[in-house]
């Protein structure tokens, strides 16, 4: 695949990703993947007056994992929170130049990784939300075959 | 290492330098070779099968690089037949033994150490009903002996097949004792040696083996050629016919440049190995040493019982793909699993099968090594590796996880 | 002529004159496309699975080379597969469908106009329960439509194959007519391509065949391969099982010298055609002319239908391997039957089923052209060929009998 | 086959045959094979004072079959009828160099040629050799594959 498979836009933000880190204090993480699939990612967030201040991302990957968890962190970071709630994998992928098929599935994790961020600050303030927590959660953690 | 990505990516493919570690993919063919062949390609393009005088120049040829392989690997020229690569060798051992084995007997013994070759065939096989068992490895790629004997024991199967060495960890197999159990018990032994062949000396015949598939491009030979070692006296079925080459065992007019070049090949392996691998065997153990001293590194496989040539080396934490991309962009070409794995995003079956968990086979990469590999190459993979392995575990939530 | 073979002898091959007439069994390489496979020869040894750069040229080239190929036959790129030949490309035409082909409907419908691969892959296919069954041919080496209507009428045939023409005799087959009767029985129909592709146009979407394969050296490319043309939606099972290559339809690291050769082969193929051909017909007009001239000589197959490089003529009284030897002390090369059979002692299975005498048979010697054949050269044939017949037929027993 | 699987002596005769044509007046002709198995030989000869004082012959068949039948009047020739009757086809074979395996029958077929020509001799003399006659003789008529 490499420099034919893989956008200009994914390649530069593999290798000068955005974001990287864990914020400190962080009012959400969402953790998403499983090492096991070979894709793991750590989305954590600050949020100031409903906007999302900060944003940071650690992901286990490959190139379009890395990059797609880089581009969300840059997407997002300023935006409000129902803004970030309404992001979509399309939005990153189109973001990105577009992913090769078999990749599509590293945009699906990293609005997953957001969502369960968002869903954890809203606990933390005491508002449930199940509908953040990503259907096939469970899928994530088996160490099948099937990791998506 | 960043300014360094920058350059590659805005001016396309230009690298500082460029290391090919992915030797078991591809090999660069001997100059000589090359140069061999050409005479085939023009002026004798006629056919073996011709009576007159076209024919007489592709008819030596062919023989000439019979020799050559047979002598390569201990044969007679008479038991050595070419065929399209290793793959069709391979298929025409697994396929041709088991339709002239008796009922009752056609079954298929291999192991995750071999090539994707021989367990898509068997498992092609299986779903036509032929017996088929796997041997189980041990933690460092060998085939574990005894569990593979009470396979036999169980009875109905006339074909073991194992490589000579793991091509993707590179440990070396039990070969001799396998084949000793084997005879015992009347099942025929097929051999790969693939990826051993231009590194390691063999004699088929002293070793007692049935049946052994090589690969021209394996020799530093051309592609798109492989050869079939057939021990007199063992029967086969043809799986391409027509008319009648190589004894009826592949039919299809033979593709002489290719023949005549890869029989080249093995006359300079033979006579070059001694020279050659001592020398890859120093520059491998140099990027061994120097990988491993990298933190939470490890190798796969046999540190000593292991191909001249092959690196596999596993970073905790952080990801194959991206590693390899990462060397990619700075003109370092390695592998993860076999090059057959790399579309995929599966874990490789051979580290599965090893005992390997699925993080550690998703971290492992391949570097495997040829006679043009120099130190200079291996010192500056030593300079860029670290650099990249780092970047990448501080991105990882793994690494940190376990550095707090 | 007597000075001349004695001369021959003496100096071993020295001639005054080399001819090449056996374009059937060999063909010359484009020298362009020798050229263009060196740098996948000696730089861009990749493997197209690879992930990193040295898997770009191989993947592109790879590509291109479908392109052409495919642009040739009038398919689509994704409808062609590469193989290591014609052979190879037969037989997974003929083994891959019967295996997709559903219970009650495994039948293959062939004909002596057939070259051996596909002959002897059906009786293969026979022996282990297929259904075959064979359409004859009429006097001038042509499918007879009636009575192949009447097989597949019969049912329980999923494959009809035949060859554009008979490369022996070079008769074109009623290919419009049979496809149209099979497609109403829904019988596939594989079309063989080797032998005509070089010099006929087609197009195997509007003429709407299903399976087609096509040589690499017969477009003057390298030896060792080939490809097949599978109609969308055309289900096959892999013969050669593996890495999962080209679909998973043909496994085995891809030669991708070979492979680029062929699509380089195919695209000067398809821009000169219609200059080279039209040449290569009057050169091959001038000699069945001059041969038909010699007395009691007629040619083998249609006049008209041929293909533009095939001269099949035999002598009465004569054998053909006393007049192929003599050609060849004389720096001619020409074939009796097809190449495969000039080692056994048969007549020709094409020309029986034709319906000649053995003796006629015998007699038939088989002339193809290629591009590169000139006027001269044929007229060095024709200043040659009455002599060797007159004196062979001095000899023999049958002339003096009938000339009495 | 041509130069490298027959011998220069094969060649010399195939290319030179010595002895072709049909004796006048022939004491005895032997003819063997059949077109269509595609070899066909006539061995005439003329015998005087019981020596073969001529012999010639004629074949329809590829160069082994030419150049067997040529050595073989070479060497027949000025033999005693006797000394004829003994000749095999190895000693044919011998004095070419050897044949092919798949060209043997050639030689065995000129032997039985020679021995219907002195059956034929004999037999004008009233002298009944069935002995002479080759034992396959019928199956050199057949049309078939088995054309020996
Ligand atoms: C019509 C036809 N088909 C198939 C083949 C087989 O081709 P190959 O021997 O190149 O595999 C030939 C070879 O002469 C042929 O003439
Ligand atoms: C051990 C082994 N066997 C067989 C093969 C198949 O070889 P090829 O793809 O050249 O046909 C390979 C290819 O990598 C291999 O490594």
């Amino acid at each position: 695949m490499s420099r034919i498979e893989y956008s200009k836009k994914v390649m530069e933000h593999f290798t000068n990703p955005r974001n990287v880190g864990t914020v400190d204090d962080a009012d959400g993480i969402g953790t998403v993947g499983n090492p096991v699939c070979g894709d793991m990612m750590e989305i954590s967030l600050k949020v100031e007056d409903g906007r999302i201040e900060d944003i940071k991302f650690r992901t286990f990957g490959c190139a379009s994992a890395i990059a797609t968890t880089s581009m969300l962190t840059e997407i997002i970071k300023g935006k409000t929170i129902e803004e970030a709630e309404n992001i979509s994998w399309d939005d990153v992928v189109k973001s990105l130049d577009g992913l090769p098929p078999v990749k599509v599935h590293c945009s699906h994790l990293a609005i997953d990784g957001l969502r369960k961020a968002l869903y954890e600050y809203y606990r933390k303030r005491q508002i449930y939300r199940p509908d953040l927590i990503p259907k096939d959660e469970e899928s994530h953690h088996e160490s099948s075959p099937e990791c998506e | 290492m960043g300014v360094l990505i920058i350059d590659t990516i805005e001016k396309g493919v230009v690298h500082l330098r460029s290391v090919y570690l992915d030797s078991n993919s591809g090999m660069p063919m001997w100059p000589e070779v090359i140069s061999s062949m050409l005479p085939y390609m023009s002026e004798h393009y006629g056919n073996t099968s011709s009576i007159h005088a076209m024919g007489n120049e592709p008819k030596k040829a062919m023989e000439m690089a019979r020799s050559h392989v047979a002598e390569l690997i201990g044969a007679d020229p008479t038991e050595v037949i070419f065929t399209s690569g290793a793959t069709e060798a391979v298929n025409l051992a697994l396929r041709g033994s088991t339709e002239t084995a008796s009922e009752g007997k056609k079954g298929i013994i291999y192991s995750q150490a071999d090539h994707r070759t021989v367990t898509a065939t068997a498992e092609d096989l299986s779903r036509k009903g032929v017996r088929t068992a796997m041997m189980p490895l041990d933690h460092l790629g060998a085939i574990k002996l005894k569990e593979a004997v009470s396979i036999m024991d169980q009875g109905g199967f006339h074909l073991l097949s194992m490589p000579f060495a793991s091509q993707e960890v590179g440990t070396f197999q039990p070969v001799e004792d396998l084949v000793k159990e084997a005879a015992e018990r009347e099942v025929l032994v097929h051999l790969d040696l693939t990826r051993s062949a231009f590194q390691v000396p063999i004699d088929v015949k002293k070793q007692g083996i049935d049946l052994a598939t090589i690969s021209s491009n394996d020799l530093l030979g051309p592609k798109g050629v492989g050869a079939l070692y057939i021990k007199k006296g063992v029967r086969l079925k043809p799986i391409l016919t027509g008319g009648g080459h190589e004894r009826a065992l592949r039919s299809g007019s033979e593709n002489i440049p290719g023949i005549y070049g890869m029989g080249k090949a093995a006359s300079i392996v033979k006579k070059r190995m001694g020279d050659y691998v001592p020398q890859m065997e120093r520059v491998r153990d140099a990027l061994i040493d120097g990988l491993l001293r990298i933190e939470n590194t490890h190798l796969n496989g046999n540190m000593k019982m292991r191909l001249p040539n092959n690196a596999n080396v596993r970073f905790d934490f952080i990801e194959g793909e991206s590693i390899l991309l990462m060397l990619d962009l700075n003109g370092i070409q390695a592998a993860s699993g076999s090059a057959c794995s790399s579309k995929t995003l599966e874990p490789s079956p051979t580290l599965m099968a090893m005992g390997l968990k699925h993080e550690e086979a998703h971290g492992s990469i391949q570097m495997t090594l040829n006679p043009n590999t120099t130190i200079d190459d291996i010192q500056y993979v030593l300079e860029v590796v670290p650099g990249i392995v780092e970047n990448l575990r501080e991105m990882s939530p793994l690494y940190n996880r376990i550095g707090d």
